[in-house]
């Protein structure tokens, strides 16, 4: 497959510049309903992110990791993707799962650790999963989500299913050794992969400068034999595009992509993190004010004439609704019950814990 | 359980290697990955022939890391197969533990059921065969203690099979513990075909009334050297081969100990925090009023393991002897 | 060993990071490296100010690896410093697993002591503080059973420096554990200036002569209330702050038990393979004759750590009167 | 410092061909004594290796990863360190441990396990270690003494002490987690560190195809931010040069090099493998016979008019000599005693130890 882009660029691939104008020589693929739908996912993404921020304020989630200023990334990476195919997330992929199929309801419902979080609240907020929609429940370890992701990728090519696997981290999760173990599978292995890899310029604290010595974290890839594209991350056509051409590769055989997403979280790192301890509140504006991949995107729909204020309103309607609706199904959900603490550690309970369960429970 | 059939003589790398080999003829999402366990036919040669007969989509030569093997292993078993991923000596495991200890052990359990990890980890362990620290340790205990995985170690070539024809069933991630030092040494008669030894079921290889002995892998053989000791002194000691660590057969144990009044466990691991204690407290826990003397754990000392001076390292059968005749004498 | 001078009032993230401050002004060797420790001070700001006050070559903020972390330490003790490798949180740890295993703890013993590793490994550990799988866990077992490492755990601030700078100060790497439950809820009177208290000595925090209760870190302080619930039912228990786990104080635990007739070991981990077990099996080789009931041991279920129902995961007062009733009772 | 010599070059750097005749437009800057001493070195140290294997074939050592073919490139990397410098071994260098100055006495010693050994037979054959050299036993874990080694080198830099750390890999090693993030951190704080990856070809059965899917190791230096070399491995002038350039660089303030030494082993991975199962023959004797790198600087050497018949057979008669006198050191010395088994666990015995040393040996 011809790459209609260039690999391992310096400056990142782009379709819209700030203002909203386009700026590629080339033309999006994508339908003028994909791209309002594109629109509508990121502004989607922003309220329930912001849904949970209130939560946590309220007390009633003890974390949350926001996506705010991730939107275009997340949801133009997994805007393509089959349901059959895989997503690996981490702990600020609530854009990729929205946009992979999870539900207000569900994404709410896991920030309240609630039985409709379809991973019952077993895992801290942040923690997106779903084994209907093969949204892989994610560890907090950083990085080692990709050899998993890469195995699964091998095993679509075994099984010939046609099977992609998306897998997302962090700039600060290419310095773990099993990301970097993982892409050299993936080269020698051809895997149906793609690395969607969104440098938000930060890990905790640490800049891409304290994290590694390489120019761009795509030429990475170039260590282990496939290719790396540098994008603008808050450029949701370019994300999408990109994306859709690395999914496409590698649906056909074409093996792994790395793609590096240029982007800004405007939050803390999480609800936990005080971040003026380590940068400006000057830098933070100039992203949120200026490069925002929301406010890009309505003023490209807008100068397109796909968008005007009437229909930008009544999306802003129909959004709370949803959201509302979302809040209060997750809020009706029950916490699962007690004594479900000992499922799913193994299939079925071990005489062990059938003795630990009786202790605690009076009963097995 | 066993399928009375045709039988042969067999060593354990290939009762192993028979395993594999029937259940992949019978199954085939089962495939096996690990460093050259390809045209090599594995360091042991387990997967000897394998790789001819399934060739390189279901005998996957990896590059060489095990955070790859084991991670890439769990996405194949999240994604509809059964890998078995071979570790070419368990003390190399441990460039890929958090694989194991953060992921694999924990998909079922933080997903609530949603994603499984039905795979095998298995490989040789354990010393005696001259290897230095670094070819010779006894890690079960750093598995045993992550909930999530079974842990089973075979003392023959029959439970070695139809443990791990077991093990590869299973919808559990199991990592499967081999003994190299009785993988040629120890041979008997195992069946053809597949049949199965359930995970969790000890097993009574000698029968006394005396003390119990309870041991596991290659250290069940010199607690029946030392039961042939003690018993030319007129000691009758029951000898227990738990198979299975996680789970263990409790049962068992405490049935015997129940009968005995005395308990001595046997392991290859390093004494402080070994597997042994977990069996100990446990007898403690259950069954301390039978007890007549201490609970005495015979094991390795607190160092790592020596390459010239591993005979003072292992236990041996003099230090068993020497411990059952202290519970005894108590 | 407290050198008697003015105190202040302190949390256990205080008197952890007094104890590095005043070691680093002390000794220009020491430093400290790992993610987030320089102008972000450590996310629980154990580290506040030290970059300010070291620089960048003495507080050095890392790349997000922890085999970096680890072995990157561990070339720097072997080259003539005394790193203090933080880990953001111990389960993060395991990434660099192979690094505490397979090197740290055995650059001494396959060198011949010709290298060493004066290191001390430090980090926030178990629950209670709704972090879910990841932010939770007390693997303390995993590192106690790596011969070569020293593994010490405070359960209140005062200990905590004064371990901390032993643990500093030490020839061999030390893993320091804090308990993140109460690394802002227990306060003490801590001592200004630097002190010690010894790696290997428990201390018995509350006496009492019908049961012994042992414990450290956070669930000491579980214990305490247990206590506290028991009293007043007229059940007098003594409780023992290990305080070191390897080494860890046998005489100490001996004395105790030969004198009440009862134990109970309390820790977060899970139960199976815990840590528990080294204490309970200890008691039941050195005691036995001494005890009046079973040894229970008190401990997590045996699965991972869940985000919402931890309350039924983790050992409270409950359990440990339930427990202690039991062996009284039997 | 400027390169004498280009990164990520798709061909070896070279001095001399296989038939020894200088090949580079750059003269080495060796002296001839440089030049001799190296070449004995090279002899020598296959001499020793020979040795090692008569004794495992004699049942004397139960292992032994042979070292034979990979001379110059273990020999030419550590001919310029100082004393003070930091090597890392992993289970291959005996060619490194010999330059850097450990004895025929005590490297057979440690063949055999005996108490001359520095590391006093704790480990299995082929892992030399020497504290006085800085010469740090290695483990057998492979990929994971880069960390160490940067450490030491982060430790150099903090101390001024101006030494530099050489580590040891091989191919297989670089796709070990622990090894990528170690060049990434090494990248990220300028350590003077040299990477001397000894591409071999194999890592015991699997080939450098199924290894990595880039083109060359040398270039995942870039990856992290820094220059990689590939060089003969078999031109000891070559890998001498280009080593001297990167240990120079790296002392005085240059930051990390890697060094792919494109090399081949003539024996199996060790004692306990079986080659014919993996490679053939005529690839074995291609190498043996055209590409030897003693042969070649022999040729070299005696075109350059510094070696003649005459002072070749005193070299081999003296170098005769010092192995066997190395042997009957090795062989005089005892093993060490039983109770140390105890020692070095910790830097004193702990108590629950003491209790162990008396069970066992009836005194502590
Ligand atoms: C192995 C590991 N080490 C440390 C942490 C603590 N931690 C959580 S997120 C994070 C930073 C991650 O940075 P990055 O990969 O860039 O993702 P981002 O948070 O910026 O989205 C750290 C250090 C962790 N979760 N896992
Ligand atoms: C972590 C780890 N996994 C597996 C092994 C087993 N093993 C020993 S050497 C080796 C191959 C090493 O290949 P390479 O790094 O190319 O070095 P070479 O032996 O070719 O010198 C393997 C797989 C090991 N020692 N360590
Ligand atoms: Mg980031
Ligand atoms: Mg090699």
């Amino acid at each position: 497959m011809a790459a209609p882009f260039k690999p391992f660029t310096d400056s990142p691939i782009a379709y819209v510049d700030n203002d909203g104008n386009p700026v590629a020589k080339m033309k999006s693929a994508f339908s003028d309903d994909d791209l309002k739908r594109l629109y509508r996912l990121m502004v989607l993404c922003r309220a329930i992110d912001d849904r949970g921020y209130i939560m946590v304020r309220q007390g009633r989630a003890g974390f949350l990791a926001q996506t705010a200023g991730q939107e275009a990334s997340q949801i133009g990476s997994a805007f393509t993707l089959e349901k059959k195919d895989w997503v690996f997330t981490t702990h600020r992929e609530l854009g990729a799962a929205l946009t992979k199929g999870m539900t207000p309801g569900q994404l709410l419902a896991h920030v309240l650790g609630k039985d409709l979080d379809p991973s019952k609240g077993r895992n801290m907020p942040s923690h997106y999963g779903d084994g209907e929609l093969n949204i892989v429940t994610p560890s907090s370890v950083v990085g080692n989500k990709t050899p998993a992701a890469v195995g699964v990728a091998m095993a679509a090519t075994i099984r010939k299913s046609g099977q992609v696997a998306m897998c997302y981290m962090g700039d600060g999760a290419t310095s773990e050794g099993d990301t970097l173990a993982a892409f050299n599978f993936a080269g020698v292995f051809n895997a149906p992969a793609v690395f969607a890899l969104q440098n938000n310029q930060y890990a905790i604290s640490i800049d891409v400068k304290h994290q590694t010595k390489s120019r761009t974290f795509a030429e990475k890839a170039s260590a282990f034999g496939f290719d790396g594209y540098l994008v603008d991350g808050n450029d949701v056509i370019a994300c999408a595009e990109v994306s859709k051409f690395a999914i496409d590769k590698a649906r056909s055989g074409g093996g792994p992509t790395l793609i590096e997403f240029l982007t800004y979280r405007y939050g803390p790192h999480s609800s936990a993190d005080d971040d003026s301890r380590y940068r400006k509140k000057e830098e933070i504006e100039l992203w949120r004010n200026t490069r925002d991949p929301i406010m890009r995107m309505r003023k490209y729909l807008t100068k397109q004439g796909l968008l005007d204020d009437a229909s930008e309103a009544k999306m802003q309607e129909e959004i709370k609704h949803v959201v509302e609706q979302g809040l209060t199904e997750a809020e009706a959900s029950p916490l699962p019950a007690p004594e479900t603490v000992f499922d799913h550690a193994y299939a079925t309970l071990l005489p062990h814990q059938i003795d630990e369960k009786i202790e605690i429970f009076g009963h097995a | 359980m066993a399928i009375e059939t045709a039988t042969k003589t067999l060593t354990m790398v290939q009762a192993v290697r028979e395993a594999m080999l029937e259940e992949m003829r019978l199954d085939d999402t089962v495939c096996i990955l690990g460093e050259d366990v390809g045209p090599r036919g594995g360091v042991f040669l387990c997967t000897e022939g394998l790789y001819a007969e399934f060739g390189p989509d279901r005998v996957i030569d990896t590059p060489l890391s095990e955070a790859g093997i084991l991670g890439g292993a769990l996405g194949m078993a999240m994604n509809g197969l059964r890998p078995i991923a071979e570790i070419q000596f368990i003390d190399f495991l441990f460039p890929g533990y958090d694989q194991l200890y953060s992921e694999i052990a924990k998909i079922r359990y933080r997903s609530a059921g949603m994603f499984k990890a039905p795979m095998v980890i298995r490989g040789p362990y354990g010393g005696g065969v001259r290897g230095g620290v670094y070819h010779s340790q006894s890690p079960e205990e750093l598995f045993a203690h992550i909930p999530g995985l079974k842990v089973v170690v075979p003392s023959n070539p029959y439970d070695a099979k139809g443990l791990l024809i077991s093990a590869i069933r299973d919808e559990d991630p199991v990592v499967f513990l081999e003994p190299k030092r009785i993988y040629r040494g120890v041979k008997n008669e195992v069946p053809e075909g597949a049949y199965t030894v359930p995970i969790g079921k000890a097993k009574v290889v000698r029968e006394g009334s005396d003390a119990t002995l309870i041991s596991y892998g290659a250290m069940l053989h010199v607690a029946l050297e030392a039961a042939d000791r003690l018993a030319a002194e007129g000691k009758n000691v029951e000898v227990i081969d738990l198979r299975s660590l996680v789970p263990y057969d409790g049962e068992t144990i405490l049935t015997s100990v129940k009968k005995t009044g005395h308990a001595v466990v046997v392991v290859e691991a390093p004494k402080l925090g070994s597997f042994a204690n977990e069996i100990s407290a446990y007898i403690a826990e259950k069954a301390i009023e039978y007890l007549e003397g201490p609970i005495i754990r015979v094991a390795s000392i607190d160092t790592s393991v020596p390459y010239n001076l591993e005979k003072y390292y292992l236990p041996d059968a003099d230090r068993i002897v020497k411990a059952t005749k202290k519970t005894l004498e108590f």
